[in-house]
């Protein structure tokens, strides 16, 4: 039975391996999920036939667990879903701390009974040193992970400020916390027979989830896809650590697979971005609101709704930049019909697809392709960017960072080096949004001075409906 | 001897775990995320074992909070990605035709 | 359970032996079956624990044969293949300057 | 002592990582190599650490073994590489077996004091049926590699005919030899108390050893590459197997790394002849001597070296395709004083490279940079073939098979759909070749029979040393 469980373990492994090398490509990224859900079945019902547990218990646990994580799944809004994945990968965190604390527990219990130096364990031949680190390892990651979702999470759902939270001496204190998180694991593992150490593990969790706040609290909202899958990354080391405490051997793999896997995913969206991973965690980008940068001169000029629909009219290419403000006005519909209106009209129509635009990597394929939205009509950054010269009428549609020349042009703009999409370059430019508003990043956006750029005033699903009927009059 | 092997594991699964991943298309990175994500809900074997065995009362109860969480992790996190992927999936359809 | 560690091992290597070839330019084909071959003569560790430790004398000697082959392996894959891609550096020096 | 050993290993396994990923790359190679050669010291020191080992007598035999070794590898010359690779694998899988066997004797003196039942060995708790497997895997494989790698040395290095060896009934002869052993093995491991289990075992390790021969006597000499990169791949998994035999997992992790990685490569070598695997085993492929492919109408048409500087002398733009021919006469110096002497007179001159022109993969490059050819005028297959109709003069020196238009043209020629540099296409081609010998596949070669195709005979280095001398005059 051992060696069938173990057996299965190992098939789970494969499975998740295959998996995540499936997500990574297009065509195979659906089946990579099933296929890897399928590994995480195996384990589970493999690890279901071990001897002496408590079943009513545990199923009980599983079906409360997968109703809550099913109606969740079901639930959530497009546009939630990467505050949900944050949410889902906090639980995992706490449920990998929690791993840690009842072996410790247990542990515990042990040792009062048989003394530390007959201590055994799941280790059998290793110190007791080694299992006490591994389990402050497992609480340690656990907590980090846990509370750093949790407020990744409120900030992406915007229920705490979206902005950077930088104060003086932050990373002085950040800094002071980990050393002390530190010094006491090492007291932890060194001395597991000071009368003290549980208390000293509960401060050690405490200080956990601490970091975790400290952590993520500096980081613009901004950046949040990126600490999640940091934290992704984490989680994933959190489980790989609760695997070493209970020795076994799935939760060290496939924990460690995640773990390495998502630091791999982590470095890349930064670099989609621009930006290094230091940058990201220590920068506090986005703190600075309308600071940086250069200031503007000139003004915003508005343009009427009938007023653009005539030289839409007239145009014969227009590229449609989406932002994260059609997400949020659910504008994608609208912004489909207006886009077979002009073809109707004999013009080109393309979607220049910003990697960042949005809240999340793929934002805009996932709402554009909710609105059934042509794939040939979709085009990356890098091939629009050569023709925009040639293109009629840009219209920036609720999008604000990703079309902000100073990224390109003002060496003292904060997202100076992000790659931009050049809709200035455009014969005209329409801007849609509601005012004034700045994007993530809080800058100021040149663009919406430059003189062939027009502001059209409004939420973006009304302004674009209002373009629609023009066409259909 | 155990640790050791527990330990080459180990190595071995951080290198796989980077090269697994090379250049992934931007529009996969939610989904990439969110579907490891699910992955490490694999702490959810740790709980059923802690819950199951684990000595105590409180380990007992700590072990429970742990396994509802995880497979709320696990759960949520497979359906979600599934639901996400499945919305690439309607897009480029036509494309396959 | 070492058992099934060293099969775990056993499974992650190949997998990441899969991973680690992708894109090969073909004049470095040569270099790489030799210089993977000479990794292949680690089977000179078992070779060295054969001698040392194997019961009687046949034991011994079979040990002893292992070994001197293991070894001109070793000693001789890595030498010729640094030889082969010194050639190359040559080669590809120029252009580097 | 122990943990440091094993820590060692795992650092040893580490370094060989990276050595095979950094040989795959042209940048780093020759680093990878000497990193994946630091790891073996590392290994073999640890291993050296271990208590209880009898010192003199390693010590000789890692003396004598380097000794040999070092003189093999100084000594060869460069066309002669391949098969001293071959040569080593061999030794390699021979390793293996007498490693297993070695284990197998020990085992079978402790069997015969302690009873089988009783046996512990290096597994403990294992099942001695396990133990008998994997030490029959060891011989097996470690079998097959070195009798199948000492067939394809010979056939490299001409000591036996190097075309394929097909007789009927062969490929069931095979499979009946393989199944035997099968059934040898399992009854190996399932009644490890007969009388007989030696005479088994030493019948195991003949009907391998026999096997290998079997098996690369019917490839053809110009696969050897592909076969010596699968034996390589075979002799990983014989060293993995005496890993578990003697359960070290620096030995199952390393010889698995090669094992995979080895099997990569052969696929990779396979497409780039555009053969499939199964092809290459099977296929006997150059067994037909001349036969396949269409008969050939027309005559070769000889030129003089004469009347060839003369054509020359005129040409734009000259392609030089080296072949397996222009290794062997050692003409590289020679060619590339042509080269210059070429472009001194205004001439543009491009090396051609086929992937598999010569005996190895890359053995024009390492040829063509030992006569210090500049990089610069290297061009890939791909890249030169479109601009073959501009091509004034094409000199095809020593090539055969990879400028064979049949590849092209002719469904019915055995190396159909091989990719080859289209010489046929340029205004006028030279090929110097000795005689009418046909190249490694021994199909007879349509291009020389073409108009613009006129043949140069004699030894290439004469040859060439002769047009060079022309333009010195
Ligand atoms: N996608 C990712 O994965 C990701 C990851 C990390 C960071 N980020 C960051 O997120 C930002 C994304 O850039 P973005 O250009 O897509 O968006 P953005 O810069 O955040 O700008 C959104 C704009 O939409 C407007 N808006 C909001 N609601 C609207 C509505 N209902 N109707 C019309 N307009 C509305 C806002 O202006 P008003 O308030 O004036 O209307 C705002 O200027 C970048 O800074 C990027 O670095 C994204
Ligand atoms: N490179 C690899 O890794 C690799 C791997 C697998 C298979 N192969 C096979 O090897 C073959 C390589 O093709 P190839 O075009 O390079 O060579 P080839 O087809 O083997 O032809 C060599 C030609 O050189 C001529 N030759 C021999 N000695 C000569 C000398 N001293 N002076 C002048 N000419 C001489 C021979 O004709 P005469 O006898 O008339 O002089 C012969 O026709 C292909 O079939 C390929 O598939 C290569």
């Amino acid at each position: 039975m051992e060696l069938l469980i173990n057996l299965s373990y190992i098939a789970a492994a494969i499975l998740f391996i295959f998996g995540i090398k499936m997500l990574g490509s297009a065509d195979t990224a659906r089946r990579g999920n099933q296929v890897s859900s399928i590994g995480m079945l195996i384990a589970v019902v493999a690890t279901l036939l071990m001897q002496g547990l408590d079943d009513t218990w545990i199923l009980a646990g599983l079906v409360i667990g997968a109703a809550i994580g099913a109606v969740a799944a079901k639930r959530v809004q497009m546009t939630g879903m990467p505050e949900l994945v944050a949410l889902f990968n906090g639980f995992g965190g706490l449920a990998s701390l929690l791993v840690g604390w009842a072996e410790y527990v247990k542990v515990k219990g042990e040792i009062a009974v048989s003394g530390i130096e007959n201590f055994a364990g799941a280790h059998a031949g290793a110190p007791f040193a080694f299992t006490a680190t591994v389990i402050y390892l497992a609480i340690l990651i656990g907590g980090i992970t846990f509370t750093g979702s949790i407020i990744a999470y409120l900030k992406l759902a915007g229920k705490i400020g979206g902005t950077a939270t930088v104060f003086a001496g932050q990373k002085a204190i950040n800094l002071l916390v980990a050393l002390f998180i530190l010094a006491l694991g090492v007291v932890f593992a060194a001395m597991p027979d000071l009368p003290c150490a549980y208390s000293i593990f509960m401060c050690g969790v405490g200080l956990s989830l601490l970091l975790g706040v400290l952590g993520v609290i500096p980081i613009g909202g901004g950046d949040m896809p990126v600490v999640i899958a940091l934290l992704n990354s984490l989680s994933g080391l959190a489980a790989s650590a609760a695997g070493f405490v209970i020795n076994n051997t799935v939760l060290v793999v496939a924990g460690c697979l995640v773990g390495a896997s998502g630091l791999i995913l982590t470095v890349i969206m930064c670099k989609a971005m621009n930006r290094t991973l230091g940058n990201v965690l220590f920068g506090g980008f986005g703190a600075a609101s309308g600071g940086g940068g250069a200031k503007v001169e000139g003004e915003m000029k508005g343009i009427s709704v009938e007023d653009a629909y005539s030289v839409l009219e007239a145009a014969q290419s227009v590229v449609i930049v989406p932002g994260y403000g059609m997400a949020v006005a659910q504008a994608q519909h609208a912004v489909k019909e207006l886009g077979v209106a002009l073809e109707k009209n004999g013009c080109e129509v393309r979607y220049a697809i910003h990697p960042v635009a949005g809240r999340m990597p793929g934002h805009m394929n996932v709402v554009l392709a909710e609105a059934d939205v042509p794939y040939e009509q979709l085009a990356e950054m890098d091939d629009v960017n050569p023709i925009m010269t040639t293109v009629d009428v840009a219209i920036v549609i609720g999008a604000n960072d990703v079309v902000n020349p100073a990224a390109g042009d003002d060496p003292s703009s904060p997202i100076y080096g992000m790659p931009i999409i050049n809709v200035h370059e455009a014969k005209t430019v329409f801007a849609l949004k509601r005012g004034k508003g700045a994007g993530f990043s809080g800058l100021v956006n040149t663009l919406f001075f430059r003189p062939n750029c027009r502001m059209i005033y409004g939420d973006a699903k009304a302004t674009v409906t209002g373009l629609v009927s023009q066409f259909e009059d | 001897m155990e640790l050791i092997l527990l330990l080459f594991t180990f190595t071995l699964a951080v290198f796989l775990g980077f090269e697994l991943i090379a250049k992934v298309p931007s529009q996969l990175h939610t989904p990439l995320m969110s579907g490891s994500n699910a992955i490490s809900g694999i702490t959810i074997v740790g709980a059923i074992i802690a819950s199951g065995v684990a000595g105590g009362e409180a380990g007992k109860w700590f072990g429970f909070a742990a396994l509802i969480l995880a497979t709320i992790n696990v759960v949520g996190g497979y359906m979600v990605t599934d639901r996400m992927l499945a919305m690439f999936k309607k897009k480029e359809s036509p494309k396959q035709k």
